[in-house]
């Protein structure tokens, strides 16, 4: 779960890191009323899923409450990268001297936490890995020791930072790692950390990722992600307990199968034959007639799609099932008759699914295999 | 000869008494699996299926001599039940839940480190030695004993792999869910060696994917070390940059590394054979024989 | 640092250990004012530094107040193998239906915290080891992973224990392990540790031994210790930064050394030949004379002590300045003139210092190694 | 040959802008050491008698390649000094203080186990390789090249034995202050098969003491593997119990076991002479020359 700016500076705060005074705006808010407790000039950030918003117009400066009033209205209009706009960060305006770049990211290499700092803030960290390599120093943490003053010690004399700042940035990544730890995250990014005076620290922009599988031990990340924009359909599926993967905006093919080795290999081979998948579902286990009818319906709601693969190695599922589910979602009346469906079963069952299959009409092509539906796609020409 | 279990392996499951626990170890007797014993807290004393449960992992060792353990247990107690059997000296501890947080397993990555018990898992169908032992919640039908030894981060892709070679008439000698999560117990560098070594085992298939660097340190160990064949598809390719499928380890990494061309080429120069689906891993086997 | 009772007793109460109530009784304090809160009947324990109090008299029963009034003056007068008596608790007599074991101690083997219980507690787990070894558990605690729930799950299992104690007994096993980590154990032990009704345990002894090396961070186990009995030669040591080791009571020899090695090699070997050590003296590194006068003046407090015998192996310690303490010592008038020194000394300026120490008189005997001092010791027959 | 140091031995001192980090850093290089570096926080692009400070060990390893550090730092850093030595992946640290909580130690003692890095003490005077390096502060005057390999828990009955040793004309191959603590670093049971392996190496002498198990544990290693013959003395036989005698290792375990009695037993069954006294020992070594 990947946490908008606001969510993220919301932790940091918790976790004593100091960061700017600042609201979140959302429309048919009294904008004027909402900052008057913060101190002019103000920035204001569109909060939404997706990076270079900046460059698309979504971050703008403010002399005054009237003017981020303004402003901010017009923000909430704005779409980016097809994200609608309903959240604005208002906050006051940092004259920064200089800005560095500091994470801790799960390191899959050491199975540890890995300590990541830049003198470099403020740019994307991959181009100053990419242009200025000896401005990135990652460090591996040992899992049982923590971070330790040593290691800190050490940033600062590598890139000869001024001392001054030794006691509030080692705070910041001690209460940085204590929100790693604690919030089972994956990635815990302060960029820009900004320097605005005497031994003065302050965090400008954050962002975290948080284990999925975790999210039972963390009802405000939860609350969270029911409070933001997404995906209908990714929010239907996971109300099946599906897994909705939007692939590419432009595709028209999608996969459904029982697990994301599968998914991948499909997306693989239907790549390779020159065709473009626009999304995939994992039903995950125990696909019953009803879930799998659930499945093929949210798939067509996204109205690119024309052709849907199903692929199941079934084991313990029963291939009946399955396809008992697939007539149900095509003869519900939910879904375009110009629809496809090519689909390939292995498991239990299979001569009565066939049967079953081969009942419903022309727009379900049976395979044989993985390669040989792959090829039925192809020869259709979606 | 096959690796980490056989017909010698005498297993315990730990929540043998909740459903899941029951259901397949009732399939894991079926199929010939020495379960000797099985762990529920609360409800030590008791008998399901014929196999008597203990209250503590610790218990269950002292009494039948238990050499592997697989966990039966949801998500949320997986680490704790992890650490137990780490804790009671169980040599090989298999995890089968899917979600397990990523921080408790980086936890039990590396206390199990320290320690002398190979972990497997989360999110994994678990091992099966065809025609001798099978600890997990496979299909077994589709296994046959062979020369084959598998590992594998996907289930799917794996059963798929293995379903074919039996058609084809190829059989197994031992097949490994790792697990497609972020931190697994194990990986392909843990069970090379054993391969390397089994008489039994004469083609090695590796079935990774896109995300971390297991293959890449596999690919390393193979130039070295490993003289018989190895045959690996990566999938993933074109899976969405950065996004979740579902695997937590299915996520390239913004850097580049841990994307499939990267892994595939590692394991091309390693002498690895690479294969396009799973179909063609068995066409290349098919050729070997 | 080993504490007595109610030192341990006070700690277990801070970690959230249930104890009954109680006071510590001192010389000259008011009795009946002191135990006015507390229920009777009562139970008296003296609070000394040696085992086997109940034995010699120790711990008695009072109905009333005035009962333990006069049993409490009565104890505050004993002494008990050699110790003066000066602290007596006072505490709320426990009905007690069962008494368990149960300690955590440094294991030097694992490396490790070890937790050991005992369903047969209040007796000496040493006479548990030898005639119940089946009714005791040792289970070594992963470091890094600390005590869990099935290890005491595991407990009560072997031992078929009550499972409504279980709670409780979590509790206090999580607790004395915080303590046992918090506070530098090398030993926390409860015995008994009494079951008293429903679910409700309760420590009624306490042992504990805190690591000397860590009470720069235990200002509170210091105070403690400067307010107890101790033996005066060992305070005083103290002082110099010298470690005095009282050794067997009848011993008339005492040893003197650099290194509790050749303190033990030398004892050894004057054991081995007929002799007894009464007391050694650790003077740790750079001796210089003014700390060796003292040491020798420390060591001659001690009346029984006849014949010191002093090995030194210089390196950088130098041999004259050993044997100027050594003299200052014996011509300070502060020594009984029949009081004889065996010296051997090694290392830079030798050749002064057998100069030196030559010129003091008969009572100081010149060896060349250990065992010619050994020796010379012997041949005089103390 | 010699174990541990020798003339590649390139040392780093913690704690080198110290008193007793300057004072026996210059004696080290006097007799040849190779300082290469040395740290103390705060005091980075300093020099100290020609050699180079640093403000973290990690820097200092990056600029001199040392391979080994020295700890001259007091009781109450030793514990984060020793991590960050092993955190910098120094193959060898040696911890001299006296005095360091032996939780601390439990904590640094667990922590190695799972690096690379070899600790050892605290409460040691350092390791000699005589001739060709030294690392700690023993007077190194009485140490001489020879063939006599030397492991101890108790500095001064080891310098005693080298004094008498190389007055007899033996010299010595490496000599190991283990320190008396109740958690060392590293033990007997560490050092044994590096000097077995050892080809200047022809005796090996192992001086112990009452309290805990590490020459029993020895002991179960020679009987298994040494070939080499070993002489031991077990000092403390006549302390008296439970009482700490300055070292916090020589505490008699109140059950008996770790007694000089135990010790001397299960040691002479594994076939090492068991000497009397330091002279003793000489007397033995002289014997077999």
């Amino acid at each position: 779960m990947k946490l908008l700016e606001y969510k993220g500076k919301e932790l940091l705060r918790d976790y004593g890191i100091p960061i700017q005074n600042g609201v979140v705006i959302e429309e048919n808010q009294d904008i004027k009323e909402s900052v008057k407790n913060l101190k002019s000039p103000y920035v204001l950030k569109v909060q939404i899923m997706t990076g270079g918003r900046g460059k698309a117009g979504g971050i703008k400066f403010a002399d005054s409450a009237l003017e981020a009033d303004k402003l901010a209205k017009e923000m909430l209009k704005m779409e980016i990268k097809k994200l609608k706009v309903k959240k604005v960060l208002v906050a006051e305006k940092v004259d920064l001297i200089d800005e560095w770049y500091l994470s801790i990211v799960l390191d899959r290499f050491n199975k540890a936490p890995m300590l990541i700092f830049s003198p470099l803030g403020g740019v994307d960290i991959e181009d100053t890995a990419k242009n200025n390599p000896e401005k990135i120093v990652k460090i591996p943490i040992n899992f049982f020791m923590g971070i330790k003053e040593y290691t800190i010690r050490y940033i600062f004399k590598k890139y000869c930072l001024d001392m001054s700042f030794f006691e509030a940035f080692t705070s910041i990544v001690k209460n940085l790692y204590r929100l790693f730890i604690e919030y089972d995250c994956t990635l815990a990014e302060i960029n820009p950390l900004a320097i605005v005076g005497d031994g003065k620290l302050l965090a400008v922009d954050c962002k975290a990722d948080i284990d999925d599988s975790s999210l039972y031990r963390h009802s405000d990340i939860v609350e969270f992600r029911n409070s933001i924009e997404e995906n209908v359909l990714v929010k239907e599926a996971r109300a099946f307990n599906f897994l909705y993967i939007p692939v590419t905006d432009e595709g028209n093919i999608a996969v459904v199968s029982n697990g994301s080795g599968m998914i991948m290999s499909c997306i693989d081979l239907i790549t390779k034959n020159g065709q473009k998948v626009g999304a995939a579902l994992d039903l995950g286990g125990g696909a019953t007639s009803d879930r799998i009818a659930e499945a093929v319906k949210i798939i067509f709601k996204n109205k690119n799609t024309i052709c849907l693969f199903i692929s199941i190695f079934g084991g313990i599922t029963r291939c009946d099932e399955v396809a008992l589910g697939v007539k149900g979602a095509l003869e519900s009346g939910e879904i375009e008759k110009d629809r496809v469906v090519v689909i390939r079963l292995e498991g239990t069952n299979k001569p009565e699914a066939l049967k079953i299959l081969s009942e419903i009409g022309d727009n379900v092509v049976i395979a044989d295999s993985i390669s040989d539906g792959v090829n039925k796609i192809s020869s259709r020409r979606f | 000869m096959s690796i980490l279990i056989d017909e010698n392996t005498k297993l315990i499951i730990q929540g043998i008494t909740g459903r899941e626990g029951t259901f397949h170890g009732e399939r894991m007797i079926a199929y010939g699996t020495k379960v000797v014993g099985g762990v529920t807290p609360g409800k030590g004393g008791q008998n399901v299926f014929g196999v008597p449960v203990f209250d503590t992992v610790k218990q269950a060792y002292e009494e039948t001599g238990a050499n592997t353990s697989v966990l039966f247990v949801p998500a949320k107690f997986t680490a704790e039940g992890a650490y137990e059997a780490i804790d009671a000296k169980i040599p090989l501890v298999i995890t089968i839940a899917e979600h397990v947080p990523v921080h408790d397993m980086m936890n039990v990555y590396n206390l199990a480190r320290k320690s002398d018990s190979i972990v497997v898992g989360p999110n994994s169908f678990g091992i099966i030695s065809p025609g001798k032992s099978k600890a997990g919640f496979m299909h077994d039908k589709i296994f046959s004993q062979g020369n084959v030894g598998i590992m594998s981060r996907s289930a799917t892709n794996c059963y798929e792999t293995v379903f074919l070679l039996t058609n084809e008439g190829i059989g197994q000698s031992t097949v490994i869910g790792i697990g497609g999560d972020m931190i697994p117990g194990s990986s392909f560098i843990d069970f090379l060696p054993m391969f390397e070594k089994d008489e039994q085992t004469g083609i090695i298939v590796l079935i990774g994917e896109i995300g971390g660097s297991d293959e890449e340190i596999a690919a390393e160990y193979i130039k070295k070390y490993v003289k018989k064949p190895v045959v690996a598809l990566i999938a993933g390719k074109n899976a969405p940059k950065g996004t979740s499928m579902g695997h937590a380890g299915a996520i390239v990494s913004a850097d580049g590394t841990g994307s499939a061309d990267n892994k595939e080429q590692k394991l091309s120069e390693a002498g690895v054979i690479i294969a396009e689906s799973t179909e063609h891993i068995v066409k290349i086997i098919k050729e070997m024989q």
